[in-house]
């Protein structure tokens, strides 16, 4: 047993796939006892924030400035608010607008806008131009106001008693403050999703329930798979011409297909995370019922067998110890390997929307819905979908990699 | 004297296992086959017979690998050669190679015809199908093999009806060696005759110049090759030509061996067989001494001192023993007598 | 059209009502003609309403109580003549005027070949496909199938006459493309295949923030559309607890609805801050029609966990067994929040909701039927709806039009609708007030501006503070996003259009007129 | 009654079939057998030929299509689990793979453990049963405390048939029978096994069926041989008799084929 366990880790694929494994193992143990947000609280307020730092403005306010004199920073002001291509298109309103072409020069940043604030008008219409571009130069107006100012901004608070705005505090242009100073910062390094959650808590918390799934479900098949395949394999007869007749049924009938049905009927109300662990246990046994059951056929004219036999031993005894411990190997990889199709069962219910109800936990499955219905695939938010996707590859290559390693070990035709 | 065609000069191979472990399964073997001889390799299993035929074909790759010594085939070195130039150039055609499950190499898929043209085309580029199967028609007559085979898959055919395919495949090209390793010892008693019948046909008709032949089954080693050579632990313990290698053993192993055979001739029941107790060294620590010393009957103390090598009994065969021809020799007479007591 | 107001389009110049309020005259536009090149006349109209009620249509059943006939007086003149109650007065005066608006006229000719052909079967009538239908609009049908119907303008169309727009609208072909689903509509409006979207693409100010695509909708900023229908939570009355009006408002102020704006609707609704809530869109016409003041005091905007405790314990639904949740009569409140599956902006807003109860002690679950079932369920008023599964459940309430907000107010609030076999009108929760009756009742006959608001204030009020149902988000009549790749001038807001032509469909009735002020980008 | 040697074992019309309808086939045909109180039998037959099918029928490990067998003159009854421990307990086994017929995840110590416990020694002390262990391996010359705790696969192929044989040396049946139990040994080693079983067979006084493939085999071991062609006994007879001496064509034939030493081997008769 130490020398298979010790073979085991001698291959390569078996350690890398293990590392991975036991790396989202542990992130998701250890994660939420750090953060111990809800991973189904809505924090923001809008759709699909991108990943980042979150630093809050009106404490910002209130820190403590610091004088940085920093020699591009009004330059990477007016950079960020006026990039090339907005120099451009201001080009073009002014041309537009009859100001000669070789008036125009984009670099000089003070005489465009000078010439800008005197010529533009959002009323005037400029013939052929759309209804897009006009909202943009009415939004690119309205940002550059003030771009060019020296002077800090003024806060203001309105005085309860006599409703009026009074002066707190002005900002200077090289005012900064340390983050660390701010009492309130987020970091959501995932961003936010469609309802505002924060993508890595709920990926962790998702990850967890859909390992569960991805257990239970294995778990299950491959029990079922192990007895069916052991009753017909080892009793054989009638029983085993039930039995193959019943996985027969099951291999005809696309699994997928059978998974749908169920628990497209079973109905939303009775959908909870370990029924769809259930269903899917319920539905992919057939293969393993099948692989052990053909094991156990070959075993069962073994001589060891028949030698046990001899010795009196009774059937359980036999199963039990002369055939179970033989194909234990196979069994432990069909089990990983059915752990890994019942997370991609789950994850592909949960995208045709026949997963799990929603409010209770997050799966990896839900979360590509809802990032599929909220269209964050074409909108670009790729924080939303790429994470789970590279998840749920993660998991499922990790279990491949592990399985062809024990296979490695186990099969000896694949021995080098 | 005789052309020699195999010559092979303390040629020393290794495999490594997958734990990275060398097994020295061959070691410092020397050998000569003349043309129109053929030798038999005798042997426990895992005493590296088998990995001296894959070594005497120089065409080394893992976990096989090749130590030092020096390999003569038909008057080429080939000890230096790189593997894709022995394939190209001297399997088939200087030498020839039967393993055990040969006739399981054969492709399900395609007839058997399409398997010759494969091997032709690999070395010969003018040759028309015509030509072809004119010419595996006519080796196939000559063989005893009837040539409606060649248009059938190999399911269509018996085990026996394979393996003798395969052999006549293999020697097309007319190669000078031909290393036959068990050829026929997962066949039938019948189809094993015919194999064995095959390889003295080819011999006989000069397909082939000379022979070696690999196996345990001691009666019929006796039967094909002229001289034999027994193997134990990677090393050669004795050479004989074929009859005095049965019937007068030198080497203790040897005697051992030539002791357990059974065949059902008239007097079998009374002879008494002869058990070697214990196994076979590990060759990946190979004994210091004489490998064979734990389980000789005759060992003396100096056995297990240093490395014994070949020395020369009066009737010309080699033997690998400290222990004097008739000092030997009287060792079994009284083994004998107080057999017969 | 979105304002509330109705304008003449066949009709030339506004109906009149006689003094009584008991029949409409209206004109013909004489310029109006078929595709055909016959004149459209009264008796198409008159000929229209018969043959609706001789074959018990759908709309002809539904207008027969409003309405006695409808007579041509001479070629151009219309008469309606509404059904008196017993006191001489029409029955519904608002019903009357909606007939106006909300049907088709369709040529007497044509009708009567249509009768011939099905040999006067109300069935095979209803069921004929009318490919060769005549037709006094701009496009006329090219090509159909599953994937797309094409138009293509009629060159004869009475809109060039010199009283209408003297020229042609502009495309000579309109395709309507039906897609699979609302990913495959967003790319194809984002790779410019599609010119005008009317569907909800979420986060729409990517499409030029973030993409810089040429794409617009019909106001520059948030809420980017007119906002014209209130899509509703309704309370399943029979729910244990949910009778208690308590419960129900706890409920209703509890949610977040600036998260739903925000994250279910992407912003792309007005903010219970900007419109407060009432039976009301939030377009001005309607919003003037009750006193802001007066029910100030109920409104909400939502996030009230604390108000929403405070109503529970005031009612004595409080958690007695200490598990977290609240009891009520000893049972634990439990919801199931619903909406039919795969729509996404209700999908998500109903998950605030169910977010909410879980804030004030009421385990709210969250499930989405398909629709087939959820419509089936829903809308069998004759029978109480589920306990378990439909305890808040979102619908739509009526857009916008020339009954409104009669008509919504109606179908949200009036028990007429409890025990009809299939309901498709309104409160399905199956709430009943006889007060609120009373009201519904008595507004299509009043005429008096200052009476009305009242009596509107009043339904409100009632609305408010029974909360037999809650509105979650505005939500435009329907969706306008354009993209200017090969066309540009769509309708927008400050267009300087009169009247301003709102973001409909583009093709049906007055929304022609966004298709005349149609360019090529680069002509 | 009492010169006469006793009918050990006898088999009667013996069938097996495999399968049904167009894959039927049959593995033994109306095999008739009888088994004399210690004498050496052998079977011989070429693969395929129904050896193993019979052997397995008599040890009753799968059960005959038709025909009875008749232990000791009863009808054999091994309907019941009880019943076939109770059987078993005069006939056992080695068979043809030592390799195989290891539990490989079970220590040796437990194959012979078995063979006590079958023998009602299971609650002896533990001292009593290490000497059974030991005795039974010093029988076969193999030292217990080297095997003692170890696995299957740490020993060489004869260590194992040898282990088989001590085995049996514990269980002492009435018939053992011995399915090919040299076949997979080197030559060497199979002397040594030879050997041993004829040993325990002369210690025992047991009745041997060998069930082999080799002829010459067959002829050195057995007092008389069976020779089996298609399920089917072609030809019996004393071992003398049979070999050196064969009447069917089958027989003469296997004779023929086989390699000799003594002899000249006519290669000319394929």
């Amino acid at each position: 047993m130490k020398h298979t366990i010790q073979q085991v880790f001698r291959s390569g694929k078996f350690v890398l796939g293990f590392s991975i494994f036991s790396a989202i193992l542990l992130i998701v143990i250890f994660y939420p006892m750090f953060v111990k947000d809800s991973p189904l609280a809505i924090l923001g307020q809008g759709t699909f924030f991108p990943p980042g730092i979150y630093v809050n403005v009106y404490d910002s306010m209130s820190s403590t400035a610091y004088t940085l004199n920093l020699p591009d920073a009004a330059a990477k002001r007016v950079a960020n608010k006026l990039s090339e291509e907005d120099r451009l298109s201001i080009k073009e309103w002014l041309v537009a607008a009859g100001i000669p072409e070789s008036e125009i020069d984009t670099t000089d940043t003070a005489k465009l806008l000078g010439q800008w604030s005197a010529n533009f008008d959002p009323k005037k219409s400029i013939p052929g131009m759309t209804n897009a571009r006009r909202n943009y130069f009415i939004r690119l107006n309205t940002s550059l106001k003030g771009l060019l100012s020296t002077e800090g901004a003024t806060i203001s608070q309105t005085n309860p008693e006599t409703n009026e705005l009074e002066q707190v505090d002005t900002v200077n242009q090289k005012d900064y403050v340390n983050v660390g100073e701010v009492a309130n910062t987020r970091i959501l390094l995932l961003g936010t999703d469609n309802f505002g959650r924060d993508i890595l808590t709920e990926l962790v918390a998702a990850t967890r329930v859909s390992l569960q799934i991805g257990f239970v479900a294995g778990l299950i098949a491959t029990l079922i798979g192990l007895t069916l395949g052991l009753l017909a394999g080892y009793i054989g007869g009638l029983i085993d011409d039930i039995i193959m007749f019943v996985t027969n049924l099951f291999t005809v009938i696309p699994t997928f297909v059978l998974l749908i049905l169920i628990s497209f009927s079973i109905g939303q109300e009775q959908r909870g995370a370990f029924t769809i662990a259930v269903v899917i246990g319920l539905t992919s046994w057939v293969w393993t019922a099948r692989a052990v059951r053909s094991q156990v056929i070959s075993l069962r004219n073994r001589d060891h067998v028949n030698l046990s036999k001899l010795s009196g031993h009774s059937i359980v005894h036999i199963i039990l110890n002369d055939i179970l411990p033989y194909i234990a190997s196979y069994v432990i990889m069909a089990l990983i390997l059915q752990i890994s199709s019942g997370i991609l069962a789950e994850a592909g219910l949960s995208i045709l929307g026949l997963g799990p109800r929603t409010t209770e936990v997050p799966t990896l499955g839900l979360m590509m819905n809802w990032a599929m219905i909220y269209q964050a695939h074409i909108l670009g938010n790729w924080w939303a979908y790429l994470p789970v996707l590279v998840t749920i590859a993660l998991i499922t290559f990790s279990m491949n990699l592990m399985n062809t390693g024990l296979d490695q070990v186990f099969n000896p035709a694949l021995r080098d | 004297m005789a052309h020699t065609m195999l010559e092979v000069r303390e040629l020393s191979t290794k495999y490594v296992t997958r734990f990275r472990e060398d097994v020295y399964a061959v070691d410092r073997v020397s050998l000569k086959v003349e043309e129109g001889r053929s030798l038999g390799i005798a042997g426990e299993s895992g005493c590296g017979k088998s990995t001296l035929a894959l070594s005497l074909m120089g065409y080394y790759f893992p976990p096989l690998h090749y130590m030092n010594g020096e390999i003569v085939i038909n008057g080429k070195n080939i000890s230096g050669m790189k593997p894709d130039d022995v394939r190209k150039s001297i399997l088939g055609k200087e030498i020839a190679y039967i393993p055990q499950a040969a006739m399981n190499a054969l492709n399900p898929t395609r007839k058997i015809i399409n398997f010759i043209e494969d091997v032709i085309l690999e070395h010969e580029m003018y040759v028309t199908k015509k030509d072809i199967y004119d010419r595996a028609k006519k080796l196939f007559e000559t063989l005893g093999l009837p040539a409606e085979v060649l248009q059938k898959y190999p399911v269509e055919l018996s085990g026996g009806m394979k393996q003798r395919t395969v052999i006549a495949v293999s020697v097309l090209l007319l190669p000078k060696v031909l290393i036959a390793d068990e050829p026929s010892s997962a066949l039938d008693v019948t189809s094993q005759k015919m194999v064995i019948k095959m390889l003295k046909q080819l011999m006989e008709a000069g397909f082939i110049s000379s022979m070696i032949f690999i196996t345990h089954e001691l009666p019929l080693l006796y039967n094909v090759v002229d001289d034999i050579m027994v193997m134990y632990a990677g090393q050669i313990v004795e050479k004989a030509p074929s009859h005095s290698a049965v019937f007068d053993p030198l080497h203790p192993y040897s005697k051992g061996l030539m002791g357990s055979i059974i065949v059902p001739e008239k007097g079998l029941r009374d002879v008494k067989l002869t058990a070697i107790p214990g196994v076979p060294p590990n060759l990946k620590n190979p004994p210091m001494g004489c490998r064979f010393a734990e389980r000789c009957k005759f060992v003396r103390p100096e056995c297990r001192v240093s490395s014994v090598s070949l020395r020369e009994a009066s009737d010309g065969r080699v033997y690998r023993c400290i222990i004097p021809e008739a000092e030997l020799r009287e060792a079994y007479a009284r083994e004998e007598h107080k057999n017969d007591k | 059209m979105l304002d509330g107001q109705m304008y003449p389009f066949l009709a030339d110049g506004d109906f009149e009502w006689n003094a009584d309020r008991t029949e409409i005259t209206f004109k013909i536009k004489s310029a109006a003609k078929w595709n055909d090149g016959t004149p459209v006349t009264a008796e198409d109209v008159a000929y229209t309403w018969a043959t609706h009620v001789k074959y018990n249509t759908p709309t002809g059943s539904a207008n027969t109580p409003y309405i006695e006939n409808i007579e041509a007086v001479d070629a151009q003149t219309v008469v309606i003549k509404a059904k008196l109650g017993e006191d001489g007065k029409a029955v519904n005066p608002l019903l009357v005027e909606a007939y106006l608006s909300t049907n088709y006229v369709i040529q007497k000719a044509w009708t009567e070949v249509l009768e011939e052909r099905v040999a006067g079967d109300p069935t095979a009538l209803l069921a004929d496909p009318a490919e060769d239908v005549a037709y006094s609009g701009a496009y006329g049908k090219y090509f159909a199938d599953d994937t797309k119907v094409v138009y293509i303008r009629n060159e004869e169309y009475w809109g060039q006459d010199a009283s209408m727009w003297g020229k042609l609208p502009a495309p000579k072909y309109l395709a309507h493309v039906i897609f699979k689903d609302n990913a495959a509509g967003t790319t194809a409006l984002q790779a410019g295949e599609v010119d005008v979207s009317q569907q909800f693409n979420s986060n729409v100010q990517d499409f030029w923030l973030e993409q810089g695509l040429p794409i617009s909708t019909y106001l520059p900023e948030a809420p980017y559309g007119i906002g014209a229908s209130l899509p509703t939570a309704f309370f399943n009355l029979n729910s244990p607890g949910l009778d208690q009006a308590a419960v129900r408002k706890a409920i209703a102020i509890a949610v977040d609805y600036p998260t739903i704006i925000a994250n279910a609707m992407t912003n792309q609704s007005a903010t219970f801050d900007q419109v407060p809530r009432s039976l009301m869109n939030p377009t001005d016409g309607e919003q003037a029609l009750y006193d802001h003041d007066a029910v100030a005091d109920l409104q909400w905007a939502g996030n009230d966990i604390e108000g929403a405790k405070a109503l529970l314990d005031e009612a004595g639904v409080v958690d007695s067994d200490g598990d977290g949740w609240r009891e009520y009569n000893g049972e634990k409140l439990s919801y199931v929040a619903t909406c039919p599956n795969g729509w996404s902006d209700w999908q998500a807003a109903i998950e605030v909701v169910a977010a909410a109860g879980k804030e004030i002690g009421i385990e709210i679950t969250t499930n989405y039927p398909e629709w087939s079932v959820y419509q089936t369920v829903v809308t069998k008023s004759d029978a109480p709806l589920p306990e378990e599964g439909y305890d808040i459940f979102m619908m739509w309430s009526d857009g916008a039009g020339p009954t409104q907000p009669w008509g919504r107010i109606r179908k949200l609030l009036s028990s007429e609708f409890i025990g009809m076999p299939s309901n498709w009108n309104g409160n399905w929760g199956q709430y009943s007030n006889p007060d609120a009756d009373a009201l519904i009742n008595a507004i299509p006959a009043e005429t008096d501006e200052a009476k009305l608001k009242e009596m509107y204030t009043e339904l409100v009020n009632i609305y408010l503070t029974e909360v037999p149902s809650f509105t979650l988000m505005y939500r435009p009549q329907s969706f306008h996003t354009v993209n200017e790749s090969v066309w540009t001038n769509f309708p927008h807001a400050d267009d300087g259009t009169n009247p301003p032509v709102p973001p409909l469909d583009l093709t049906d009735g007055w929304s022609i007129a966004g298709l005349y002020n149609l360019t090529l980008v680069n002509p | 009654m009492t010169s006469e040697k006793k009918i050990y074992l006898s088999a009667k019309g013996i069938t097996k079939t495999f399968g049904f309808g167009r894959q039927k086939t049959v593995a033994v045909d109306n095999v008739d057998l009888d088994l004399y109180e210690g004498e050496v039998v052998s079977i011989v037959g070429e693969s395929g030929s129904g050896k193993t099918t019979l052997s397995k029928v008599l040890l009753g490990l799968i059960n005959q299509t038709s025909g009875d067998v008749y232990f000791q003159g009863v009808k054999r009854d091994i309907s019941t689990q009880a019943k076939k421990q109770e059987y078993w307990k005069n006939i056992q086994a080695i068979f043809q793979d030592p390799f195989s017929s290891y539990n490989i995840f079970n220590k040796i110590d437990s194959v012979l453990l078995d063979c006590i416990n079958m023998r009602g020694g299971r609650y002896l002390p533990r001292e009593k049963k290490i000497e059974m262990m030991t005795e039974a391996c010093s029988f076969v010359n193999l030292k217990f405390e080297e095997l003692t705790n170890k696995y299957p696969f740490e020993l060489s192929g004869g260590q194992m048939q040898r282990l088989m044989i001590a085995r049996i040396f514990l269980l002492k049946p009435k018939i053992l029978l011995a399915d090919e139990p040299t076949s997979m040994i080197d030559a060497c080693s199979r002397a040594t096994i030879l050997d041993e079983l004829m040993h325990l067979r002369k210690e025992t006084g047991m009745t041997v069926i060998f069930i082999t493939h080799d002829i010459g085999l067959a002829y050195y071991v057995s007092d008389s041989v069976y020779i089996m062609e298609k399920g089917r006994f072609v030809e019996s007879g004393s071992a003398d008799g049979v070999i050196l001496t064969p009447h069917h064509p089958y027989t003469r034939r296997l004779i023929n084929d086989v390699p000799k030493i003594y002899e000249e081997w006519d290669l000319s008769t394929v």
